[in-house]
């Protein structure tokens, strides 16, 4: 059951992963319409951060790959997820008690019932 | 604004603080005959202490107190007690070799020089818990004023 | 070498180092810290010899604090203070003398700055000692003792720098949070000493098999929510998140490191493998139809624990913009492949799953200790030398960091679980037992990696993007700074060399022992009885 | 016989969880820790005393134990207590130092204020 995963197997992955990869690459360079490999449309594009685009108020920022962006699209697509773990942590020394109460009476709760 | 109290204080200060200084060492050192002990009577003789700072006011305390001096007490303390738990290590840690087969501390029990390591180790921990609230106080109350 | 004539020194060795502390101090700088390297590193020594010890005879050390023997003089049962050395324990204290002699180490050119430096090493060397103390311990109340130990010096260094506001608050929220945990520990100290008339682990065991009342339960659930809060799990997981950024970095890796693991992972191993004995419980007293505690109904209660975990720790990290706030939070994270590790080991008492699952929460649980430390130790280097931990005005450290930041990678790919590096064999060993477990559990577990990978990405581009003028006078740090780097650089790609082969002799025995299939932990208490 | 002591001691728990949930004030709240504390401590040093003979029990010294007509309490309960005060007084006053520094930095003593570190 337990026979350990060779690390042979992480290499032929890893080998097939970069096949599928270049593939893609290649299969987005020709289907993609402003991308060149040099000249005047070369863009380095990462997740949905512009490098040559300015927001205003973070002019200092220009041109750095500040790794904000860089997981923008799974940001995005569970920002509601998020948005609910980010309000629960509310800051407050009466909420962390009551967290810790409520998982004492969870854990009391589960072990007198079934324990 | 004097920090220190009025003259009534100051002299029922001047006459208690010895009373509760002897009280609290007759608490660590019958600490194996009677209820108390090293704690007790350390929190005992830091309540001395703490009447001081209360009476005479923070400039007077900082007069008498040293801050390296108390620290070092402490660190001695801690030591002493080390030690007296480690006179037996021949046998098994905080082994009271004293008491079965020592040359002082050997004595019926009931009497101060009975109990093994028991006096000893009552005398530092009484000297630690002195010095180190002794020191917490200080160290809270000569916190900066921030509001002038 | 005698492990019993040698394991006291393991605690004698930090106590009278912190004792000594302010007294050596008196003689200036340099030899406080030689001070406090030296002690760290017997204390290394010491604990080495210990871990050898176990590991070679297989034998579990029984020392008595204060005679020859814990059975009194006429009595059946054991009345002194005992400690009890498992490999587990032996395994926490080596990982735990390691990691702070490299806190320590750091701690000489990272401290360099701050004042009142006696106290800072009086209170590491303390978190040490009472780490140790944890991790030998064979008495329930011994056990509290040194869990506040730890517990104090841990909220007093959070606040150590106390001229910022950050670890005042930090250190506030996890006081009064953590005392109250603690207090919750007590209480069900004090409710199993009233049924049961004892406090030693071993023979509570026997009393708790022999009578399971209703008293014990509620001590467990006790035990599990102080010791969940302890290690940081999900619903309270919000101090750790606040108080390892806040404070100084040697002290967030031995936090992150150790302190969530000996004080809570450790710990309630400890009392849900040693105290309720589930060998006991889940069969042997299941199959003589007497009445029992069913320890894998709390081994789901872990599970469900773990799973909440899992994916709100790594998820967090995502989307944080601190740099100490993101490895925090995937401590949190990892904390949660630890917990499934210990629930599935127990809900699969007894058979090989749950062994294994067992043994990669163990190997696991030093794993991350190493991986976190070196983790928090860059991003220490990096506040040290760039003066921001804010991720947004950190990219392009490679270009002139680059030790630095090959140490981050590394530690990185082994966080996340890449092959050549260690955590890929503790992970896999998770993967594979909750797996076959139950599917639902190993795409938990699966999904949690995807976090864990996105937010380590996000840190890896900031560092290899293109240089901010705010890091372009950064450069690597000293030898004192990066010393320590380098040897945990060293561990974890040592012991990726090496998983399978750590994993048969070490860990697998550890997870044996623990499991006490034939009541070890007992026997070797209650086996003395006759020798009064 | 009614159990006044474990019903006072789980009353204080009661109490300082009480205070704990609905106290904004942090000297109130470390008020809080000690009356739970002390609530524990009750409910251990009660556990050591027993009624013998129909006579109270006398305090565990061990001089003249031959001449006692009652037993001792559990003297164990009591080192377990005292254990505990100690550390009950070092987070007092690791308390109340952070508290003055909370006030310092924040000017205020209400835990609403001390709310920067969230997200």
């Amino acid at each position: 059951m337990f026979g350990y995963w060779d690390a042979l197997y992480f290499v032929f992955i890893f080998i097939i992963g970069l096949i599928l990869a270049w593939l893609l690459n290649e299969w987005a360079k020709k289907s993609g319409m402003g991308t060149r490999e040099t000249g005047d449309g070369t863009k380095i594009f990462i997740s949905g951060e512009d490098p040559d685009k300015v927001v205003p108020g973070f002019e200092h920022l220009e041109g750095h790959f500040t790794g904000k962006n860089v997981m923008w699209g799974l940001t995005y697509a569970l920002k509601r997820f998020f948005r609910v773990l980010r309000d629960d942590h509310t800051g407050l020394l009466t909420d962390y008690v009551s967290y810790l109460l409520i998982t004492t009476g969870f854990v009391l709760g589960v072990i007198l019932i079934w324990g | 604004m004097s920090d220190d109290m009025g003259v009534i204080v100051k002299t029922m200060a001047r006459a208690t603080i010895p009373l509760i200084g002897i009280f609290g060492a007759y608490v660590v050192s019958h600490g194996h005959l009677t209820p108390g002990g090293g704690f007790q009577g350390g929190a005992t003789i830091a309540g001395a202490g703490v009447l001081f700072l209360i009476a005479f006011g923070l400039s007077e305390m900082k007069k008498r107190y040293d801050k390296h001096l108390y620290s070092a007490l402490e660190g001695v303390g801690g030591l002493v007690f080390l030690g007296a738990a480690m006179l037996g290590l021949g046998t098994a840690f905080f082994y009271n070799t004293l008491w079965h087969n020592g040359p002082v501390f050997n004595g019926d029990p009931g009497t101060l020089l009975s109990a093994g390591y028991l006096p000893i180790m009552n005398l530092a921990v009484g000297l630690k818990v002195f010095t180190g609230l002794v020191s917490a106080m200080v160290g809270i109350a000569l916190y900066r004023r921030w509001k002038s | 070498m005698n492990g019993e004539a040698i394991l006291p020194y393991l605690i004698i060795i930090p106590l009278f180092g912190a004792f000594a502390m302010p007294i050596v101090s008196l003689a200036g700088k340099k030899a406080r810290e030689a001070w406090a390297v030296i002690i760290s590193a017997l204390t290394l020594v010491v604990a080495s010899a210990v871990f050898y010890h176990v590991w070679k005879t297989k034998e579990i050390i029984v020392y008595t604090l204060g005679a020859k023997t814990p059975f009194g003089q006429g009595v059946g049962f054991p009345i002194r203070i005992v400690w009890e050395v498992d490999l587990f324990g032996a395994i926490m204290v080596l990982t735990v003398a390691f990691v702070s002699l490299m806190a320590v180490l750091y701690s000489l050119g990272y401290m360099k700055h701050d004042t009142g430096l006696e106290k800072y090493y009086t209170l590491i060397l303390i978190l040490e000692l009472g780490m140790l103390g944890i991790a030998i311990t064979g008495d329930l109340f011994n056990f509290y003792v040194f869990l506040e130990i730890m517990s104090i010096a841990s909220y007093a260094l959070v606040a150590f720098r106390n001229d910022t506001w950050e670890g005042i608050e930090a250190g506030v929220k996890y006081m009064f949070v953590g005392s109250i945990a603690g207090s919750f520990i007590l209480l069900g100290i004090a409710l199993l000493y009233g049924q049961y008339g004892t406090l030693t682990m071993g023979y509570i065991a026997v009393k708790i098999a022999e009578n399971p009342t209703v008293t014990a339960k509620v001590a467990l659930a006790l035990f599990i929510a102080g010791l969940l809060f302890k290690s940081g799990a999900s619903p309270v997981h919000m101090w750790l998140a606040d108080a390892h950024p806040a404070a100084p970095s040697s002290i967030s890796a031995m936090l992150s490191g150790l302190v969530i693991k000996v004080g809570g992972i450790y710990a309630m191993a400890r009392i849900l493998f040693s105290i309720y004995s589930p060998m006991a419980h889940s069969i042997v007293l299941k199959a003589y139809l007497q009445p029992y505690i069913n320890m894998s109904a709390i081994g789901w209660l872990i599970i469900i624990f773990a799973s909440l975990t899992l994916i709100i720790g790594n998820a967090m990290a995502v989307i944080q913009t601190d740099m100490k706030r993101l490895l925090a939070y995937s401590s949190v994270g990892q904390i949660g492949y630890i917990l499934l590790g210990l629930g599935i080991g127990l809900a699969a008492y007894g058979t090989q799953t749950g062994e294994v699952a067992l043994a990669g929460a163990i190997y696991h649980t030093v794993n991350h200790a190493i991986m976190k430390a070196l983790l928090f130790l860059v991003a220490g280097v990096v506040i040290h030398e760039v003066g921001t931990r804010n991720l947004n005005e950190l990219s392009g450290l490679a270009k002139t960091m680059p030790k630095t930041t090959f140490a981050f990678l590394i530690g990185a790919a082994a966080i996340v679980g890449l092959p050549p590096l260690n955590g890929f064999a503790s992970k896999w060993l998770i993967y594979e037992s909750s797996a076959v477990f139950n599917p639902v559990l190993g795409a938990i577990a699966i999904i949690g990696t995807a976090f864990c990978t996105a937010a380590y990405v996000r840190v890896l581009y900031t560092f290899f993007g293109r240089p901010s003028e705010r890091v372009a006078n950064a450069r690597d740090p000293e030898t004192s700074m990066m010393l320590p780097m380098l040897l945990l650089v060293l561990a974890i790609v040592i012991m990726g060399l090496l998983p399978w082969q750590i994993s048969d002799k070490v860990m697998i025995p550890t997870a044996r022992m623990l499991e006490q299939f034939k009541f070890e932990y007992i026997n070797a208490l209650m086996s003395l009885a006759g020798g009064a | 016989m009614i159990p006044f002591q474990f019903i006072t001691a789980f009353l204080m728990m009661a109490i300082g969880i009480y205070a704990f949930l609905y106290k904004r004030n942090l000297i109130k709240l470390i008020l809080a820790l000690n009356i739970i504390d002390s609530g524990i401590h009750l409910l251990l040093v009660s556990l050591g005393y027993r009624m013998e003979l129909n006579e109270p029990p006398t305090a565990p010294i061990y001089t003249g134990y031959e001449t006692l007509k009652s037993a001792m309490v559990g003297p164990l309960p009591q080192a377990l207590v005292l254990t505990s005060i100690v550390i009950g007084v070092c987070v007092l006053a690791l308390a109340m130092a952070l508290t003055i520094n909370a006030y310092r930095h924040y000017g205020t003593l209400d835990v609403r204020a001390l709310r920067r570190l969230r997200g």
